[in-house]
């Protein structure tokens, strides 16, 4: 095993592995405190950093920081690493890799092709070195596109999951937050149930629901129900109408075990899916969510700070073409991600890193109500999220969802975003709110019921 | 002049069929000042409920018909509980010797999690329902346990003996309801079990969520499920009672609702 | 005196003084804290916001937080209270004038023509009521343009304050660093030295130098030597080529009295820089500072919370026509802002109030080492800033201003601002800028040294 | 594919005229990694040093030529004194009792202010060199007053009967230099004084600050003007000896060194 050191203002740092650079190197936040794995001081973490910008990118494939053998995320990583893309970035050290990033050298194309060629680990590496201007810089220059029956991703534009849960799964009840959500232009990237309860006859039946709202209002959007992966293939095998397949994943392999998931598991959905056929424009059908924290939570963290495992996760998600890829930033809890400043910085971090992967990421701006953090810290990440050029974001009613008891962004606060700046909708989303009188020609949000009440009448 | 673009009055009955937030209206794009005033007090208080201590002789007097036995976590107290699980996973020192071998099929562990109120209000109704449908099992003590974790379970479980535990833990508090209660079951508890290997039921509460009596029939349900099958988690399935499932009709019905 | 009171969830809150309900409406803060202003709990915060929403507007014109007889900015603010442009919200109460604000009526034209109708304790009661969001939605429609060489405020663009600080005044030095931000494209809104030292044959010689680096480059901009007002007026009077005149002001008669200041003397000044016609697009001639915490740090707040008195302090700016005024917002220290959400949710709330008001508001995005906060706090706050489209901000070599010891933004930020999200400089600066090489034809800075080596071959 | 825009070599020659960070160059817009990696540890370096303690027996050492007393604040520790600041701007209980009357010209007050550096490395120099100028007038005590803002100096000077006190604090430390020293000077020192009936002097430093020299030579013109004009503030206007100020051509030669 390597060692590592750095001489700073006359005191010598050790570190013992690649794992414990990348850990110290890491802006503080509780998760890695909680993990024992945190700098010890302000000056140590700079050291740390200087390390690692010195560490070459290639040594990322020579060293694993999970064993290949025992992991198959590890194994997935390595295998699928694409040397021809990686090789403009190849002999740049992470420091390097930085700088050149930050250049109007890499260019929009430039990233695009380069995307299969980065490893999570040297994507992660370099976000510890990234300003939170830089995180908000580069992804700004990045373009994703994925479609279903909506094309998320384009310029100018950000998507929206409309999230309309309910504690008992009612369906009336869950029919009344999504018509309040679509009245606020929300639900282009996707309409999706958290179901509360765990049984398939209920998750098919909430499916039916959305499939038979999306074609009476000839909606272009796609529905899914967040249920266990197992669930949807079930579900599928069973011949309810799914477009999206859900699954929440780890960067591990026995993170993802605690989750009861395997890369078998999710291949084979993806394949059900796929032979479904019923997208319209597109055929991306995963829908996956991550979120820093949930190794070590799940006690399967191998001693690997908490960022760098999560952008591992991205590395399932990329080996299945979602349509959209969700980091629920603040949701498990301040154990991990303390106040509002580590929760925009890991927001800000986990959009960077997943748009450099080549994937199509969102993010759930939210916080529980045991974290030192507010809705004015929403309303902070949100903003900056949009300037990074975010796929989507993630809106319940008024911010509250009542049944997993956090909050996230508010319908209104996606209409903010696309009133004061200027953001559409996914273009066959907006020319449908334009035709139900919710927009005008430039996407802003009318300030008037009618298109609300033509709204609640096609649903009589 | 008249401010906020009047949403409203469309949506009351709406507005019946869910406890969210629906049908605020809006002023611009912005929360009404009085629904957002709303919201952060909602917000403030949904912020004590974390750290309101449960009054456990309380619950021992509404479970005067158990044998009730009372364990504390390995975290000494909520602040230090708040930013370490593992420390709410595990038992204090020396409290394994207030938990005698009891083999038995099935047993009750209650967990104040997150809320305390939740386990407070609903916890004994849920063992007294559930227990009264699982006739036939030998049920073990409940085991009362303070500033703990869902995985708490597991290690009494294991010294009790029980071959399968339901764990009643106190969900985080929401802003609008702060006392949900949680139902976790692990077949074969010991350290180390997964996430992976439980079943949950959520949302267990008086806000439109699942009835004690529901709960208790899905607890029924499931430990007779596990117990036959030998195990708990993503293996296996609830099937609820289709007398309990909104089929396609409904549905239908669903999208009719408001308007009619 | 009034009495306010407020049943909240079964308690009942009680407020002795308007001046209480909005000390303790205010979102926490440090220097309320120290000042024994702030509300107990998060509980009695939301009482005093409630019964703040409820009072009608028009009460701010009849009680005053601080006497008329004993202070001359409650005189100045009572004395200029337009009664014709208040009348469009002169029925409202603070919660319905921010729900107006926050509407589609609430227009850049109508905005405008109300500035002259609102005091500052009205302007200061709705912020407390604002989300972080509607800091920045609001004063985004907000359209103020003042100049004097260039024109800063118009739709696009945000301005720059080239702050090139030397420890002993020394004039090579202050040179290098004005070149330094000119090749980043800096210095649009002014060019603006903090003299070390307090002598008038000192700031004159800054001045003369600053005046011919602008006349042998024809840069369209202006300098400032940010001096006491009364020794600019001395300055005047000896003839010497002064463009602004700089005061520091405070919301109170005895702040200000602290500072040295009197209405008189800034009038006087006004005139004289007036008098000098040294603009060519325009005349307004005066740069001020302002920045929460400023009177309580002089003992000078008679009970008010500071945020309000900060926007007193914009009542003393608008009499005198700025070019523009900057909020120092975490300059003092965490005394009175205590963390970066303190800090960015202060520079939200003046930039928005300071707009609301008709000023031409900028900020220089700050902390000094002693306050809890870093650079990402930086990052954040300035996004966020130039997305509620600031008129200016501020900026220093390398972030790290070396005379007045703390961190502000470095030259690159604006360049940041500029090329990631194509915030142009004023239209004036950006010709010359074209001209030199230094930016592109969409004002993107150039990945290239070449305008930089036409700089610094000029200056030869 | 070299990555940072090099705009380095130029800025050689004009680098030397200032501490300041200049010539940098540039990552696209962004710092370059290893300047960014600089300014992050002048910062967490920068934060050490707000709470370093000043020694003050080796301070006392190095004033050995004059009569010192010591005070402290009403801030009984540094996080409060940081919190503070109306205490640090007050004597502690029972301090006054160590200040007898001792009526003179003017006094010298040292305040550990927000960097013992500053007034540890060069409190002693300027009071030395401030003093040999001062000839003609009654010189007090030197007293030193930790954990203490610049008003501390008003309840001392007028315990001591000072008739204007000069006060050297340590200005809070930037990311360049971290012991910088200002000197306040206050005619007619009472509790209550307002900041504009002060003089400052700022940046007396070694790292192209004010000289210890200059500082004197200020200080004593000062307090020569203030005793004389019986007023310090915004009503006395320091005339710099003209030797010491730049003048046109010297802006004008500013401007052409660069590239000379
Ligand atoms: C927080 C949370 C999580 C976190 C857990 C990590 C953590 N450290 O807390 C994360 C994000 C990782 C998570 C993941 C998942 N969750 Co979850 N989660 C919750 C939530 C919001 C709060 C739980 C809580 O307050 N617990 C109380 C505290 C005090 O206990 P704790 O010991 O600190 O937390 C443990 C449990 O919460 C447990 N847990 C969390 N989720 C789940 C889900 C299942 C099925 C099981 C068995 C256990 C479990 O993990 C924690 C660590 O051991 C609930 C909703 C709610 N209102 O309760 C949903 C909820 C329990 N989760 C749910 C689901 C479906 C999942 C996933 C299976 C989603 C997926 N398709 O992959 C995954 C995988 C879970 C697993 N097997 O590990 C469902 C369960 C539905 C049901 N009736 O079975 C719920 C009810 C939400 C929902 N309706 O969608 N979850
Ligand atoms: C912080 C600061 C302020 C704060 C003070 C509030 C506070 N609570 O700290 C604010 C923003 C209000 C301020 C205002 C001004 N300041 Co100032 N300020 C500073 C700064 C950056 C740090 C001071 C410090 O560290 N003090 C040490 C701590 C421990 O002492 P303290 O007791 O906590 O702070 C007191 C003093 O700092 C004093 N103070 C602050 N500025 C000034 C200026 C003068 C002339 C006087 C007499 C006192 C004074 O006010 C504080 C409260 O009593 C210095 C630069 C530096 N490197 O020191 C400039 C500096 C001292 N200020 C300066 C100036 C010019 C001003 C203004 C006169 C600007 C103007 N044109 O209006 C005003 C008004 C000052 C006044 N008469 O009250 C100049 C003084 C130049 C000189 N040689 O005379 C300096 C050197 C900066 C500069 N070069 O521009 N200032």
């Amino acid at each position: 095993m390597a060692h590592y050191r750095c001489n700073l203002g006359g005191e010598l740092f050790r570190f013992g592995s690649l794992g414990e650079v990348m850990a110290k190197a890491t802006p503080g936040r509780s998760g890695d405190a909680l993990a024992g794995l945190i700098a010890g001081s302000d000056v140590e973490r700079v050291a740390a950093q200087m390390v690692l910008a010195d560490l070459p990118l290639k040594d990322f494939l020579s060293e694993a920081l999970i064993p290949y053998e025992t992991d198959e995320v590890t194994r997935l990583i390595m295998d699928s690493h694409d040397t021809a893309a990686f090789a403009p970035v190849s002999h740049m050290t992470v420091g390097q890799f930085r700088d050149w990033l930050l250049s109007d050298q890499a260019s929009a194309p430039v990233l695009k092709s380069l995307a299969p060629g980065l490893t999570p680990e040297m994507v992660a590496a370099v976000s510890k070195l990234m300003r939170n201007r830089d995180l908000i810089a580069v992804p700004r220059k990045i373009d994703v596109v994925t479609s279903f029956r909506s094309t998320l991703g384009l310029a100018g534009r950000i998507g929206s999951r409309l999230q309309p849960n309910h504690p008992a799964d009612d369906l009336k009840g869950i029919v009344a937050s999504t018509l309040d959500g679509l009245s606020y232009a929300v639900g282009d990237a996707v309409i999706g149930i958290n179901p509360a309860t765990d049984n398939i006859p209920t998750a098919m039946s909430l499916l039916s629901m959305l499939d038979e709202l999306i074609a009476r209002y000839e909606i272009p959007t796609q529905s899914c129900v967040l249920t266990h992966v197992t669930n949807s293939i079930e579900i599928m095998n069973r011949g309810a109408p799914l477009d999206l397949v859900f699954q929440s994943v780890a960067g591990t392999q026995a993170a993802n075990d605690g989750f009861g998931v395997t890369l078998a598991m999710l291949k084979e959905a993806h394949e059900a899916a796929l032979s479904l056929n019923r997208g319209t424009v597109g055929n991306n059908v995963m829908y996956f969510e991550t979120g820093q924290g949930s190794a070590l939570s799940a006690e399967a963290h191998h001693g690997v700070d908490q960022q760098t495992l999560e952008v591992r996760a991205y590395a399932v998600c990329r080996a299945f073409d979602p349509l959209i890829v969700n980091t629920v930033v603040g949701f498990i809890g301040p154990e991990y991600l303390y106040d509002g400043k580590e929760i925009t910085r890991a927001g800000l971090e986990d959009h960077f890193c997943g748009k450099l992967l080549g994937l199509p990421m969102g993010c759930d701006v939210c916080y529980t109500n045991h974290a030192e953090a507010d809705q004015n810290d929403m309303d902070v990440l949100m903003t900056l999220l949009a300037d990074a050029r975010a796929h989507f974001l993630i809106a319940v009613p008024g911010a509250d969802d009542i049944m997993l008891n956090y909050q996230s962004l508010s319908f209104h606060d996606m209409a903010y975003l696309r009133n004061a700046f200027g953001l559409k909708a996914a273009p066959e989303f907006e020319s449908w709110l334009e035709g139900m009188g919710l927009i005008n020609d430039h996407g802003h949000l009318i300030d008037s019921t009618h298109g609300t009440q033509r709204l609640l009448e096609a649903a009589s | 002049m008249s401010a906020p673009t009047d949403t409203r009055d469309p949506w009351a009955k709406l507005r019946a069929a869910t406890p969210a937030r629906i049908g605020l209206g809006r002023a611009g794009t912005g929360l009404p000042t009085s629904d957002n005033l709303d919201f952060q007090f909602a917000h403030a208080r949904a912020r004590d409920a974390v750290h309101s201590a449960l009054d456990v002789s309380r619950l021992e007097q509404d479970l005067a018909a158990f044998e009730v036995i009372q364990v504390t976590s390995a975290a000494p107290d909520r602040a230090t509980y708040l930013r370490r699980p593992d420390l709410g996973r595990r038992l204090g020192a020396n409290e394994g010797a207030n938990l005698p071998a009891q083999p038995c099929d099935v047993m009750f562990v209650i967990a104040d999690g997150l809320s305390s109120a939740a386990v407070q209000t609903h916890a004994a109704a849920v063992i007294e329902a559930a227990s009264a449908k699982l006739t036939g099992f030998a049920i073990g003590p409940v085991v009362i346990a303070t500033q703990a974790r869902v995985a708490i379970g597991d290690e009494i479980g294991q010294a009790i003996g029980a071959r399968l535990t339901v764990l009643l833990v106190g969900e985080r508090p929401g802003l609008t309801v702060a006392d949900s209660l949680g139902a976790y079951l692990t077949y074969g508890p010991a350290p180390g079990v997964k996430d992976s290997a439980r079943n949950c039921l959520s949302n267990i509460h008086a806000k439109g969520g699942m009835s004690y009596d529901l709960a208790a029939e899905k607890i029924a349900w499931l430990t007779r499920a596990a117990l036959r099958m030998e195990l708990t988690g993503t293996g296996l399935k609830e099937e609820a009672d289709p007398t309990e499932i909104p089929d396609a009709s409904d549905a239908t019905q669903a999208l009719n609702t408001p308007q009619t």
